[in-house]
């Protein structure tokens, strides 16, 4: 393999954003047909220098050849000429606009007369969405689908390319395990094609069992590209954060302790659709200092559930939630955070982070009242308890009045955590908290969990990979189209019994 | 593998048309005539209809034409509060240019087609070079739209002003005197039908070209968009043109209409009436939603409401179009739109909501005193007993939604 | 153009001159005139040998616009005349700021439009006419127009502003009780509403015969409309002011009767005033205002043009006698060589 | 995962206070003063420092109020349009409960203070329920406040004319006859005092309370702050309800300065005024950003431009302020704020910049023959050459900027 020439060859290519040095001189090469990995923690670049290669981002040093050929894009188009697509890490999907019309953007076909030729468009998109096992209609609002839909749709985007060089930025980060599984089938087409793939990923299953060779950055810098047959993920993961990683949690007994949170027959109605149940009488119960892990396929109504928990759902939720043994009956957020409850949500970006606050600011939101007097907010208490938390965390940050922007992802996410700590809750509800995550952060947050959780702290987690639940739960439940499918004790779970159950094929184990 | 997924109810063909907010638009507009047909004392839509006819269709082409720039801009994610101001400098630089290319002809009332053509052409592109200041100020001076066209619409008004003290030493306006010409270019058949073609045209662009495909693309997600590789910058140059060239166009008919160009006052706050307008058609100030036939509806729609007060209330009317506008943009949008989110809101079964009780019930009683009291039959009984009608029955529906919310 | 050195309002500082300030009400055509009689005396009068300069401010139609100009005079050291059209006559804060630059020993009078009773002693003078009596005359020609009454309704942008209280008050007093008025119809100064308004009253009142624009522009709306459904046999046509367009559809047989003031005069004999205050000229003072001092006397009245067409109308001198000497009957040509003979387009 | 490699550069102390918006609208402002001294003909500033010092003090204390207002649902992530209604129904409002509750007194010009206290406090409280209406129609009815404000700004205004109809009997306004109370409401230092005090109390409220955390941070991520716990709704009827009060206070302040409450005219479009003088001040359109001290300041710097203009241009000045502060107002958001975004964009080296240059360079032209064509030197030669010098340092940019793309 290695006498081959390479099909796109970076050179010493370095970024500067202000006073963020992002890359700095970084050269590996990429062959024709392989698919290369690219592995690095949160904010090692790997996102920037795929932009670069892309032509999103035209300003920066050194060189970049593809197929022998110096380039220099100035504009993605540039880098479509040449054959290379992306598939961006964000998702960037106009809501107001149909599939097939977000699939063609900026690439519409015409008719004679120049106008648009929606009836080929949609039936191409169609073609697509097939190859990628999904019956979306082609004529339906993105705005109105799940992520992990719009997420194959980005993807079928990229694909109606057909370009020879396709890079991924993590397009599993909001898939669950089967649609992954066809995400996989796909890849295995495209590089029976011969199609040259790049991919991105905090996964590192997912890492060892498609590429061909993994080159790892850290902190902007070329670590090493190695064969994966030469290496293994505890080596990848010594490299990329540079000291082992420990990510076994211990299991804890929580048979005698009581029970904080009951859930009976929770149903949500889901107006104006073909089934009327978004959540379907839902029945289970938390016990002090337990991990509970929430399974299920993406749409399955994890997201749901937390969010009837914590009074945050659309509609509100049919049934009974007791909390100590009290009926509790949240109308919004603030009265659940009150009681006790405390959410951190799946889309870190849209609904966690205050993007023009400071740390300090976005660690304290929550606890101000405890730093306040008369609603007067004690600015010194306020910087040690944010201090506190970020000490607790161990968040790195250079400083609390840092952007909070200037943090990598699971730093952000151990802010938002640090949030919901400060209102001391007794029910900690973590959706997807390790969604784009990296491995070292990760093994971070899970450490998080272990801790509090043997404070005594009862914790729900849903998580879009099953190692990862598997890895932190005491106890997993399966959620299937809204209602309970399996649950599953530490001891007893396995992946294959779990994806059973999420996909409907097992009966009930439990009421 | 596949899960069978739970798919939105699909409504029948029928349901779909008449959930569009064009159907809606329609019926409110209905609606709007049937009532003042029964109140109106004068019964002018019975015994005027063609007249009445007229004046409506001329307002609603006046409007029409700026309204549906603005259409253009909110619907590719920006806004225009320059358009008012636009009318107003292209007014003044069309009668500037007739004046100064043939003072002579201008003069005497007899001007030169070609002049004519010229001064035409003079002043569209004048709404090109506008329509290209404001896009500079936004993508590359970086303003958000509002601020730049809260500049320019400062800033181009006085410029009028100043170019009509220019052009006519010290005079505050420029009156136009070939009445033939005059005649001609404001002559609601032909005004009509040249909106009918601008219309047919901005829908055509924006519903079936892939320009039109990129401006909405780029109202909805502008970052995408640019990912899609297109070239948002130009994109909003077009948009800011085709709104301030229609701007320009209401400019040189209503110099013609009005017979002045008296950049001072001409055409002030207009910019607002084209916002409404394309809001009430199902234009989405975020961007990205809205359409032409939509727009042109809601200009309808507007303009039908000022005449139906106009004809229900008689003296005093324009005290209280104001309001009655006012509620009737509220209800238009609230309820041409209101399929459009699925989960419906409870009106007063929160803690605002019971807040607004009181209020809106003493605005209902002291409307009914504004509206009635030199009637004969007007005591404050009735306004007292209006004014708690409407809070029981508000309350009444407070409590209802409550009820249901449980 | 005479005015090059005038600077009424284009730009630029004074140039060290001391600064004879109108203020209008708000802009309209009407002003042109009144410019173009400032123009005149800054020229024949040699004002900037005498060291100073002459020209118009123009207000936005709000009190706040002319209160806020008031204190902006007050502020500049080089103001020393301001002549006012108040918009408001019994408006307090406007009489406070005159009274403030009277105190300053700023010269202080008023043009065009006179402050209330109550307030007169703020300014020195009032060069104008009277709006109450131009009502009365425009009601007197409606009068003889149609002796037998009948339905009118009343055109105006603001029906606060002062001068248009007092032109309908006039009309309505003088046109008699055989008139009925229908409606008052405002417009905010849009001159598309005030097209509508006459759009809308002429549907809806089928028995209305009279037409009043009370300010200048309402006279071209009213006939523009008039012209568009053919319905002038229908209409007795009277207004104020003289727009070009007006002066133009006069000419075409559109107006019954005109009532015109004379706002080159008011421009011209404010500054002429100011002129000889400031080089302390007695004796122009003593022939502008011959009785100054005595109730009254510091009234000029520069007149009424009551404007009738050439042939076929009911209205002769005679009807307007009652006025007294301030009330000139002109007919359509004659009031076009008075216009031609000052340079003018509008009044 | 160290973040010593990206540390942003932290400027020093006074680095960071110079960089901020407040100091550069304070340098800014210098430049306005010190240029208006030097090119004031009439040398007011130091002549007369005193009365123009209060002119500006005055000017910028009226629209500080409603500004902070309006800064204050800026922040929050909303617009308010509504707040030149507000005045104008609260003027109404406070001039009809004198008028009604103490007829004699009123009309003899001795109001009893007891009556003053009372209409004050439903004046306010008018004000209260304006902000609940606002808030009303943006959370229940779920309208984007630029359509809710929009409404309620025609509906008001069109409310307070009926309303002074009603209570004076077909009168159109209200004249204040009580000289003492007007002067003591209107007086320059106390409502100076007033001002500051209120200032001091938004500003406290802002950065100093939770409830201010609360507000910017429902201005930055209305979603995240709802998932955080917070209120919203609440927040904002509280923001809607400090815009619209601060607006009521205007209200009686300008029914006491301008001696007659006169809904139909009023603080007509003062809104714009209110939201440009808060952008200006740093208050980002988009929520979560923005400042009292920098409103304030933007009020100053704006009523300043204004006064220079005056003071400047001397007679006639009317015609061309809006030119000026148009262009002011651009140039004090993209340098004030310019620091805010990390990349600089080029200004003239894109195609849109290029299409802008000769746009500016004509208008530049423009101005000059405008602005001078009275001067005796003038002659169009000189306007050719200025329109010739701006295009060729225009474009030169632009090739700087091309340049230093590549
Ligand atoms: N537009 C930008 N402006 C300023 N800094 C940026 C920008 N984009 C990225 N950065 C910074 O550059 C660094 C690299 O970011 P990048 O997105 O490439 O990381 P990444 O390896 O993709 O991380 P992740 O795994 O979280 O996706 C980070 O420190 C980030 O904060
Ligand atoms: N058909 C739909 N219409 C509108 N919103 C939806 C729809 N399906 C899902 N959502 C919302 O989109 C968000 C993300 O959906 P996601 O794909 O995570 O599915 P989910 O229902 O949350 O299931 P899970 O968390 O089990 O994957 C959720 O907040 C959910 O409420
Ligand atoms: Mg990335
Ligand atoms: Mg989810």
């Amino acid at each position: 393999m290695t006498a081959m020439e390479p099909i796109i060859s970076i050179r010493n290519i370095g970024k500067q954003f202000n006073a963020v040095r992002a890359l700095d001189n970084v050269s590996f090469d990429v062959l024709p047909g392989e698919l290369h990995a690219v592995m690095g923690e949160n904010g090692a670049g790997k996102s920037t220098l795929m932009k670069i290669l892309s032509g999103v981002l035209c300003d920066y040093e050194g060189e970049l050849w593809v197929d022998g050929e110096r380039r220099r894009f100035a504009g993605t188009r540039d880098a479509e000429s040449v054959g290379i697509s992306i598939i961006h890490q964000e998702l960037n999907l106009v809501e107001q606009l149909s599939v097939a019309a977000n699939i063609f953007l900026g690439r519409e076909s015409k008719n004679r007369w120049g106008t648009l030729n929606q009836r080929d468009m949609d039936r191409q998109a169609a073609d697509l969405l097939r190859q990628l096992e999904s019956n979306l209609a082609p004529t339906a609002l993105v705005g109105s689908l799940r992520v992990g839909d719009q997420q194959l749709i980005e993807i079928a985007k990229a694909l109606a390319l057909e370009s020879s060089i396709l890079i991924m930025d993590e397009p599993t980060s909001a898939l669950t395990e089967s649609e992954v599984a066809r995400l996989y089938g796909v890849v295995n087409n495209l590089r029976k094609r011969g199609v040259t793939i790049l991919y991105i990923s905090h996964k590192m299953d997912e890492v060892f069992r498609l590429a061909d060779r993994i080159t790892v950055l850290r902190d902007g810098q070329f670590v090493k590209t190695i064969n994966k047959s030469d290496t293994n993920p505890r080596e990848i993961a010594h490299m990329m954060v540079g000291r082992e990683l420990d990510d076994a949690i211990r299991p804890r007994d929580n048979q005698l302790q009581p029970v904080v949170l009951q859930v009976r027959q929770l149903s949500l109605p889901w107006p104006g659709h073909s089934k009327a149940w978004r959540l379907n009488n839902v029945n289970f119960e938390l016990k002090r200092g337990e991990i509970l892990g929430i399974a299920g396929l993406m749409g399955a109504g994890r997201t749901e559930l937390l969010e009837c928990l914590f009074g945050a759902s659309p509609l509100p939720p049919q049934g009974e939630i007791r909390l100590y043994d009290n009926v509790v009956r949240f109308q919004h957020p603030s009265v659940a955070m009150a009681a006790g409850i405390a959410m951190v949500t799946e889309d870190r970006k849209r609904l966690g982070l205050f993007g023009h606050m400071n740390v300090r600011e976005n660690i304290s939101l929550c606890g101000l009242d405890s730093f306040a007097k008369l609603g007067v907010i004690l600015t010194d208490r306020e910087r040690r308890g944010a201090e506190q938390q970020v000490q607790r965390m161990s968040v790195k940050t250079s400083g609390l009045d840092a952007s909070i922007h200037s943090l990598s992802g699971g730093n952000q996410q151990k802010c938002i955590i640090a949030r919901c700590l400060l209102t001391e809750p007794q029910v900690l509800l973590l959706d997807d908290p390790t969604r784009g995550v990296d491995v070292g952060a990760k093994a971070e947050l899970y450490r998080l969990m272990e801790l509090l959780a043997n404070d005594g702290m009862a914790i729900i987690v849903t998580s879009s990979e099953l190692p990862e639940l598997l890895t932190v739960s005491d106890r997993i439940l399966v959620l299937s189209e809204g209602v309970l499918s399996g649950e599953f004790s530490r001891a007893e779970a396995t992946e294959e019994k779990i994806m059973e159950a999420a996909t409907g094929q097992a009966p009930r184990q439990t009421a | 593998m596949t899960v069978s997924r739970s798919t939105v109810k699909q409504p029948g063909i029928i349901g779909r048309i008449l959930s569009s907010v064009e159907a809606k638009l329609i019926l409110a507009w209905l609606f709007v005539v049937v009532a003042t047909i029964a109140l109106d004392p004068g019964r002018t839509y019975l015994n005027n209809p063609g007249s009445t006819a007229e004046l409506i269709i001329r307002n609603t082409v006046f409007l029409g034409f700026f309204a549906l720039g603005s259409a253009v801009i909110i619907i590719s994610g920006g806004i225009d509060l320059s358009s008012g101001s636009v009318i107003a400098l292209s007014a003044t630089v069309f009668s500037s240019l007739l004046s100064v290319i043939d003072p002579e002809g201008f003069r005497s009332g007899d001007i030169q087609t070609s002049v004519v053509l010229v001064a035409i052409a003079g002043t569209l592109f004048t709404g090109v070079m506008v329509g290209t200041l404001n896009a500079w100020l936004i993508t590359s001076v970086g303003l958000p739209p509002f601020i730049a066209t809260l500049a320019t619409m400062v800033g181009l008004r006085s410029f009028g002003r100043g170019l009509i003290l220019a052009v006519t030493g010290n005079r505050s306006q420029i009156d136009f005197t070939d009445l033939h010409l005059r005649d001609s270019l404001k002559d609601v058949t032909s005004v009509s039908i040249v909106f009918l073609i601008f219309a047919l045209a901005i829908w055509f662009l924006m519903s079936r070209t892939v320009i039109g495909r990129h401006l909405h693309a780029m109202g909805g997600n502008e970052a995408a968009a640019k990912l899609s590789g297109i070239r948002t910058d130009r994109l909003k140059w077009l948009a800011y043109v085709i709104g301030a060239v229609s701007a320009s166009m209401v400019g040189i008919v209503y110099f013609a209409d009005q017979g002045s160009a008296k950049p001072d006052i001409l055409a002030r706050g207009y910019e607002l009436n084209a916002i409404a307008a394309a809001v009430i058609g199902g234009c989405a100030l975020t961007g990205g939603v809205g359409t032409i036939p939509g727009t042109v509806l809601g200009c309808l729609f507007l303009r039908t409401v000022i005449d139906a007060v106009n004809k229900i209330v008689g003296t005093g009317a324009d005290v209280y179009e104001g309001m009655i506008v006012g509620i009737v943009v509220v209800l238009a949008v609230t309820f041409s739109q209101r399929g459009a989110t699925t989960i419906r809101r409870p009106f007063f079964g929160t803690a605002i909501g019971w807040a607004a009780v009181p209020v809106l019930s003493l605005l209902a009683g002291l409307s009914f005193v504004l509206f009635f009291r030199e009637k004969p039959w007007f005591t404050p009984t009735y306004a007292i007993g209006v004014g708690a009608i409407v809070a029981v029955s508000l309350a009444a529906r407070g409590f209802i939604e409550v009820k249901r919310a449980r | 153009q005479p005015n090059s050195s005038s600077n009424p309002s284009g730009g630029g500082g004074s140039g060290g001159l001391k600064r004879i300030v109108l203020l209008n009400n708000t802009d309209s055509p009407f002003w042109d005139a009144a410019r173009a009689g400032i123009a005149k005396a800054v020229e024949e009068l040699k004002l900037s040998e005498a060291g100073f300069t002459a020209g118009m401010d123009s207000n936005d139609g709000t009190e706040q616009g002319q209160i806020e100009k008031l204190r902006q005079y007050g502020t500049q050291a080089d103001i020393v005349a301001v002549i006012i059209s108040p918009t408001s006559a019994s408006n307090l804060a406007i009489a406070d700021e005159l009274k403030k630059l009277k105190e300053k020993g700023v010269i202080v009078g008023c043009f065009d439009s006179d402050l209330d009773s109550k307030f007169t002693s703020l300014r020195e003078f009032y060069v104008g006419t009277n709006n109450i009596q131009g009502g009365q005359v425009l009601g007197t020609a409606a009068k003889n127009l149609r002796p037998d009454g009948g339905q009118y309704v009343q055109f105006v942008g603001f029906g606060s502003q002062q001068n248009a209280i007092e032109r309908m008050d006039g009309f309505t007093g003088a046109a008699g009780d055989k008139f009925v008025q229908k409606d008052r119809r405002l417009d905010d100064a849009d001159r598309a509403r005030a097209r509508d308004n006459v759009r809308d009253v002429i549907d809806k009142f089928p028995e209305l015969n009279t037409l009043v624009g009370i300010w200048s522009y309402n006279a071209p709306a009213i006939v523009d409309v008039v012209k568009e459904k053919g319905v002038r046999d229908r209409f007795t046509i009277v207004t104020f002011d003289a727009e070009q367009l007006a002066i133009q559809q006069m000419g075409e047989g559109m107006i019954d009767a005109m009532v015109v003031q004379n706002p080159f005069a008011m421009g011209f004999q404010s500054v002429r005033y100011s002129l000889a205050k400031l080089t302390d000229d007695q004796a122009t003072v003593k022939e502008m205002f011959p009785r100054m001092g005595e109730p009254g006397g510091d009234i000029m009245d520069t007149g009424l043009k009551v404007v009738i067409p050439d042939a076929n109308t009911p209205l002769t001198p005679k009807m307007f006698e009652e006025f007294g000497t301030g009330v000139e009957v002109l007919r359509y040509s004659d009031f076009e060589k008075w216009l031609a003979e000052y340079k003018l387009t509008s009044s």
